[in-house]
């Protein structure tokens, strides 16, 4: 129950369940995610409603979107999804460098997506699809930008984590914390397969 | 504190075993599948609009649901409550989207 | 870290500042509920005197709709969720059994959030100009074509720092009641406030979220010329309607259901009588709850979404009537057969039972989409939602404040000016908001700043009127009550009413720090009461004594949520027309936005980076006994 | 359990004599409880319905209420435990079925009416076709079948249907005659509303805006005119006719260059502001200012007084609204208001 260290200072099986602290961070951060996905869904139904409305002249999502870059992010992301399970499985067997390690890449990959997606941004941006052309643009920009920003948030706060590893070794405090931001980054990459989906697959179909 | 059985730490005596990085490499490549079919069946272009759009959402929903039961352990126990509240979310987000395609406009 | 590291503890006012303490923050959501309430009801009045008679000119049509606007959005978000807050804050931990909510920090950021959104809010009085289209907000009236000063500016940011603060405690409090039961305090075992509080906190999860994107689309179309709900730019102004109701309905059950299970506890207590149909009233509970996501199109009925739309939602809100009336026929079973002691407390509960129904069934009423065609939008539909807010919430409201005071501040409020409250404020209630159904079906519209003469109005408006002081005058007894109980000793007994039934009257009051010295064992519905009847009288422990870990108190959460502030205020004023370029530099660069934004972010850093090793107390040293409020 | 289904037994006469009394309540203009016109009507059916099921729950509640807190006070000094009952499923099940049975005959009318209303008139070539346009803070009118277009007051034949297409051209507004027919709203963009209704009796009906539009919608009430049908085909013939100007050439200067740049009068003027022809017949001055020879109220006033008063200073009148105050001289508003306050079209006969 307190948050001290396992006296042997070796760690529970699970150490982001070993003391009710922990308990409490995952599973409120489980409920955390699903008012996430109310909020995107509120999102994407602001996206799915508006999104027929490009305005006389502005460029439709058919001739706008760039398969192939968001080929390219997407695959970035699955893929570090994955890299963030191996985090989290080093983390369970207490494999701390490697646990860094996987984490670092996971960043890597966040930062890489990120990369495109400011490419991408101002690419649409010279086209003439701007924030404020029409209602699709600016549905587009803050379904897609939250997405951006939760991806940019997660950067932020997993190379924080790391750093706090670093400085203080994983222990029953830092291991939930190391969980939480993997759960995280799960669901960002659960909510790019949705906005790939809906916003550009199915935008291109028409 | 006791709490209940969906949130109650590993039980010490019980032998655990790791899992290893094989079920994660799975659905990584099942993933990976599923994206690619669905890149693959736009860019081919030239099938009947509405069965694109449902082949899309059904790869997406699946690909959500093994993504879901293996990277975040929904499919472990203890997950009761996590489910309810994902499902919940799901729930709302769908009522907003059926509103959103049907109710906006006239 | 390996033992103790000594942790400031503050006296005074950083105390308040800086607890984590769940009690402490009960009362801080009482005294700002409360506060915001008076000033609620002071624009109630305002509104009141100008409709009390035809073409009255109080205050002129501009003003009116920033105090009807002021009148909702204050009452809604920042008095009764607070006040409900406060008795969830106060009780909940007590009545599983736990020595503390499930994030004691998180709990006091959700309370500084609300109150400094509140603020912002109630800022925009002095700013020139508070918001004016409805507590609803529609568009395009909110939007930026046709509604140009900063009003609604307030109104999105505002209730966005509030709604923060809302989630995250709703989160907390899912959370606490999922892991920190006490042994032996099974689902099925708890006290019907908590379960009420879960399913409120669970509705919270899933509509504040909405509200959420909906203020920011909002604030995107106002501030960086979005377009969601501009029809010029390709926008839907029905769209804001889905996402505000679908969020707003949910509310209103948030609002309510908490208002329930106080019922549920003081007619128990008050009946000596365990709750009638325990089971029965949990399922309905979560059936409401469930039922109230499905319903949101009720209040657009008039919309024009077509006939379909209108029949399903007219029958799925129908539906709703069925699990309520359950509740309210398990209360009448209740106190049928019991020992019904009438103190304040249970007077107002007894009220709120007929008084609730009144506006139940106008509710159903409305439900009936063709007939709403002709309540829409009229004095009927205000008459109803005052009879389930006022006679329902705030009755429940002051239930519980009566019925829980001894237990929050040691104290007990007089029971002859608690009587003189009830009566007159009932009575007020009746009055003010009876005669408004007619209003309504007679033909007033709501939201009216003035009325023509010579349409049968004027004497029901003035009867309202009158009703409404009435109102006010046991409000201010409440008041004194309030005074006066402060300035007698603290003595309240563990258990005042002798016939407590639930965890929280087995510890003292009002409660210690650390709640329970051992946690309890919980052997049965109604813990305390079954170990009465089998005369043991108190709870047995489920612990051996010893030290107690406590969260330390922090600052954080009030200066995350003045960064929030600040930031909101910079976000508004960016494009404003600064005449000194010092200004126009400072906001018009969005300079104060990031700074507001960096003392947040970088206070959550702080948290992060500082693990919080806590304090421990020890419940048998003498001097950290009974800390009184 | 049986008295009180005797009660209730006793109780239904007199319930039904209440919903005889609702019935017939307030003025026949504008009260939703004194319907004229059978979507009122309807409506009203449907609440008196409605009304008469919630009296028998609230009823039932209050008698068990008043029972319950009659017969189970506590006497002082009484330590006694009650007997703790955990339920009766029995109860329970009657208490879920009967608002269930309640709820089932509320709802069966109350679908039945949802998709009655819903008919689409909009095609019908019998119906009278209305296109209704809200503006802040007053009501445009345009009868697509004859090409004309009035503000204000809309003009209806007795016993013909209107189909109404409703939208707004800035905010949301919504559109209600109480003793005629529930509310639409008027909404923005393409979201265009329909609905119908129609007025067996001659007469003037009150309008009213019931969405919040700005700080005149307390004020922005409109007439519904119901005459019989030849009356109505008179006055769409002089609605067709070219303008008639004032006959002061500096009257008609002024009003040409100071008012017709944003109304229209005829054939002459702008069409984006409220159509002043034959203004001088309506019963109204912007809706609120009722024109009467005998006024009583501070809103009421001769047909004159009244449009000096809103040409005067349109603000004071209604605040808020699109009008400016435009600058004239005393004898240039005594003039308009006396041409435009003569501008009659329906000589009946
Ligand atoms: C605490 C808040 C609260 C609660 C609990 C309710 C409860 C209900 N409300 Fe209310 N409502 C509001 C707050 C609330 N409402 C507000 C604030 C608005 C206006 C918002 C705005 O526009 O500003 C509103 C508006 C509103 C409308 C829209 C009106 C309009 O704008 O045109 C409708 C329409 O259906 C409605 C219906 C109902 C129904 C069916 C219930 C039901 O839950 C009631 C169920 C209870 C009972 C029915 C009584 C007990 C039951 C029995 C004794 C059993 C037997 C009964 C029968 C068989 C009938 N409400
Ligand atoms: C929790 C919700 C809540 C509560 C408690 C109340 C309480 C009251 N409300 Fe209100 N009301 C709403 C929620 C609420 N209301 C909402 C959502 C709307 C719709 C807004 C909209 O259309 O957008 C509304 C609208 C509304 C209207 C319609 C306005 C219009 O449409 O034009 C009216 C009119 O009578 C009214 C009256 C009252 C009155 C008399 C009280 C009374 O019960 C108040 C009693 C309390 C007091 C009288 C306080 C006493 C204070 C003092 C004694 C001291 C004063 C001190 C100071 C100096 C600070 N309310
Ligand atoms: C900028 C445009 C504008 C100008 C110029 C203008 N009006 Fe108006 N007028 C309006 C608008 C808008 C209304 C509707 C006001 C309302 O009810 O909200 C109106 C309403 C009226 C009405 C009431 C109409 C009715 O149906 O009841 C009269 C009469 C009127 N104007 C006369 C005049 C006269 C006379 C002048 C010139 C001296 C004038 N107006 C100049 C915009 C204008
Ligand atoms: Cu137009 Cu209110
Ligand atoms: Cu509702």
């Amino acid at each position: 129950m307190s948050a001290h260290p396992h006296p042997e200072g070796k760690l529970p099986h699970e150490p982001e369940r070993a003391t009710l602290e922990g308990r409490n961070k995952v599973l409120g951060f489980w409920l955390f995610l699903g008012g996430e996905t109310v909020l995107f869904g509120t999102l994407f139904s602001t996206f799915l409603a508006l999104r027929g409305q490009v305005g006389e002249g502005n460029p439709t999502s058919h001739e706008l979107f760039n398969l192939a870059m968001v080929a390219v992010a997407t695959l970035i992301l699955l893929t570090s999804s994955l890299t963030s399970v191996f985090a989290i499985q080093a983390m369970h067997k207490e494999r701390v460098k490697a646990m860094i390690g996987w984490l670092i890449v996971t960043v890597v990959f966040g930062l890489l997506f990120l990369g495109l997606e400011i490419y991408e941004f101002a690419e649409y941006a010279a086209e003439g699809h701007r924030f404020s052309t029409s209602a699709f643009s600016s549905s587009f920009y803050t379904l897609v930008g939250f997405h951006g920003a939760h991806v940019a948030f997660g950067v932020i706060w997993i190379s924080i984590l790391v750093g706090q590893i670093v400085k203080k070794g994983l222990t029953v405090v830092t291991a939930p914390k190391i969980y939480v931001a993997g759960m995280y980054w799960h669901f960002i990459d659960v909510v790019w397969v949705f906005i790939f989906t809906v916003v550009y697959l199915m935008g291109k179909v028409g | 504190m006791a709490g209940s059985e969906y949130s109650e730490s590993p039980k010490p005596g019980k032998r655990y075993r790791h899992e290893g990085p094989r079920k994660h490499i799975i659905a990584y490549f099942f993933s990976i599948l599923l994206t690619l079919i669905a890149f693959a069946t736009v860019i081919a272009g030239e099938i009947n609009t509405s069965f694109v759009y449902i082949l899309l959402i059904v790869m997406a929903i699946l690909q959500v649901i093994i993504q879901m039961s293996f990277w975040m352990h929904m499919k472990d126990r203890g997950h009761l409550f996590p489910i309810i509240g994902i499902l919940g979310g799901v729930f709302v987000a769908f009522t907003l989207v059926v509103t959103a395609e049907y109710w906006t406009w006239w | 870290m390996a033992h103790e590291v000594p942790v400031k503890r503050y006296r005074g006012l950083m105390d308040w500042l800086t607890t984590v303490d769940h009690k402490k923050i009960g009362i801080l959501y009482l005294i700002a509920g409360g506060f915001f309430f008076l000033v609620g009801g002071f624009e109630a009045l305002l509104i009141r005197i100008q409709l009390w008679k035809p073409m009255n000119d109080f205050v002129g049509a501009d003003n009116y709709n920033e105090l009807l606007t002021m009148h909702g959005t204050t009452m809604i978000f920042l008095a009764a969720m607070p006040m409900l807050f406060a008795l969830m804050n106060a009780i909940v931990p007590l009545q599983i059994g736990a020595r503390d909510v499930a994030f004691p920090f998180v709990n006091a950021l959700g309370f500084w959030t609300f109150f400094f959104g509140g603020l912002l809010l109630n800022l925009s009085w002095f700013t020139g100009g508070a918001p004016d289209a409805g507590w609803t907000s529609y568009l395009p009236l909110a939007g930026p074509t046709y509604n140009l000063d900063h009003g609604v500016d307030y109104y999105v940011i505002g209730l966005q720092i509030a709604g923060i603060g809302t989630l995250i405690g709703g989160i907390n409090f899912l959370v606490t009641i999922i892991n920190m039961r006490a042994p032996g305090m099974t689902f099925m075992r708890m006290p019907m406030f908590t379960w009420t509080a879960f399913i409120t906190s669970a509705l919270i999860l899933f509509a504040f979220p909405a509200l959420t994107v909906g203020l920011v689309a909002l604030m995107f179309d106002r501030l960086f010329q979005a377009n969601f709900f501009e029809a010029a730019g390709g926008g839907n102004a029905v769209l804001w309607e889905h996402i505000f109701w679908i969020f707003g309905h949910p509310e209103v059950y948030i609002l309510i259901l908490p208002a329930f299970g106080v019922i549920s506890e003081v007619v128990s207590t008050f009946s000596r009588k365990r709750l009638f149909g325990y089971s029965t009233m949990v399922f309905a509970t979560v059936l409401i709850g469930f039922l109230g996501f499905m319903v949101w199109v009720h209040h657009m009925f008039t919309t024009g979404l077509g006939p379909v739309a209108n029949a399903l939602f007219s029958i799925a809100t129908m539906l709703i009537a069925v699990p309520t009336g359950i509740k309210i026929f398990n209360w009448i079973f209740t106190l049928w057969g019991g020992s019904i002691r009438f103190t304040t407390a249970n007077l107002f509960a007894v009220g709120f039972v007929p008084t609730f129904v009144m506006g139940g069934v106008t509710g159903v009423m409305l439900a009936a989409a063709p007939a709403d065609f002709q309540y829409h939008d009229s004095y009927f539909v205000v008459a109803h939602f005052h009879y389930v807010i006022v006679g329902g919430l705030i009755l429940g409201i002051f239930a519980g404040l009566h019925y829980w005071w001894p237990k929050m501040f040691g104290r007990m409020l007089s029971e002859r000016l608690g009587k003189l409250t009830f009566w007159t404020f009932f009575i007020g209630f009746h009055l003010t908001f009876f005669v408004q159904h007619f209003l309504g079906l007679l033909g007033m519209p709501r939201r009216v700043y003035t009325y023509l003469d010579g349409y049968d109005f004027n004497e029901l408006n003035l009867i309202s009127t009158i009703g409404a002081f009435l109102m006010a005058f046991g409000t201010i007894c409440f008041l004194v009550n309030i005074v006066v109980s402060f300035r007698k000793p603290a003595d309240a007994a563990d258990d005042p009413w002798e016939d407590g039934r639930t965890l929280e009257w087995s510890i003292p009051s009002p409660a210690p720090e650390y709640n329970f010295a051992q946690t309890p064992l919980v052997r049965g519905y109604d813990a305390l009461w079954k170990e009465k009847m089998e005369g043991h009288g108190t709870m047995s422990p489920a612990e051996p004594a010893g030290p107690i870990h406590m969260p330390s108190p922090s600052i954080l959460p009030l200066l995350m949520s003045v960064g929030l502030f600040i930031s909101g205020l910079g976000f508004m004023y960016a494009d404003n027309d600064w005449p000194n370029p010092f200004f126009s530099q400072l906001f018009g660069t969005h300079i104060v936005a990031v700074l507001g934004l960096a003392v947040t972010l970088g206070c959550m850093l702080i948290r992060s980076l500082k693990d919080d090793p806590g304090f421990h107390i020890d419940p048998e040293e003498p001097q950290l006994k009974g800390v009184k409020a | 359990m049986m008295n009180r289904w005797h009660a209730a037994k006793r109780l239904w006469p007199m319930l039904t004599a209440m919903a005889l009394l609702l019935s017939a309540c307030g003025r026949a203009d504008i009260s939703a409880l004194n319907p004229q016109g059978p979507v009122a009507e309807e409506q009203f059916d449907l609440m008196k319905l409605a009304i008469l099921i919630m009296i028998v729950v609230v009823v039932i509640v209050f008698v068990l209420s008043f029972y319950v807190i009659v017969r189970y006070r506590r006497r002082p000094g009484d330590k006694s435990i009650p007997v703790q009952v955990e339920g009766n499923h029995k109860l329970e099940i009657i208490w879920t079925v009967i608002p269930l049975i309640l709820l089932f005959i509320l709802a069966v009318p109350t679908v039945k009416s949802v998709f009655g209303l819903a008919t689409d008139y909009t095609k019908d070539n019998n119906a009278v076709q209305v296109i209704v346009t809200a503006h802040q803070y007053w009501w445009e009118f345009e009868y697509p079948q004859y090409g004309i277009k009035t503000a204000q007051q809309l003009m209806i034949p007795t016993g013909k249907t209107i189909s109404a297409q409703v939208k707004s051209a800035d905010v949301i507004h919504s559109f209600w005659i109480p003793s005629l027919a529930g509310k639409i709203d008027a909404n923005p963009g393409s979201n265009v509303n329909t609905m119908y209704f129609s007025a067996p009796e001659e007469g003037v009906y009150m309008g009213k805006c019931a969405e919040l539009c700005g700080p005149s919608h307390a004020l922005m009430d409109f007439k519904v005119t119901a005459v019989d049908e030849a009356s109505f085909e008179r006055w769409v013939e002089a609605m067709k006719q070219p303008a008639v100007m004032p006959a002061d050439p500096n009257v008609a200067a002024v009003f040409e260059n100071q008012c017709l740049s944003c109304h229209a009068v005829g054939d002459k003027g702008s069409p984006l502001y409220p159509n002043l022809t034959g203004i001088g017949d309506r019963s109204t001055v912007a809706g609120i200012l009722t024109n009467t020879d005998d006024p009583k109220y501070s809103n009421e006033g001769t047909t004159y007084d009244n449009l000096k008063r809103w040409i005067s200073d349109p603000q004071a009148v209604k605040p808020g609204n699109i009008m400016p105050k435009v600058g004239l001289t005393e004898e240039e508003i005594d003039g308009i208001a006396k041409y435009l306050s003569e501008y009659k079209l329906d000589e009946k006969p």
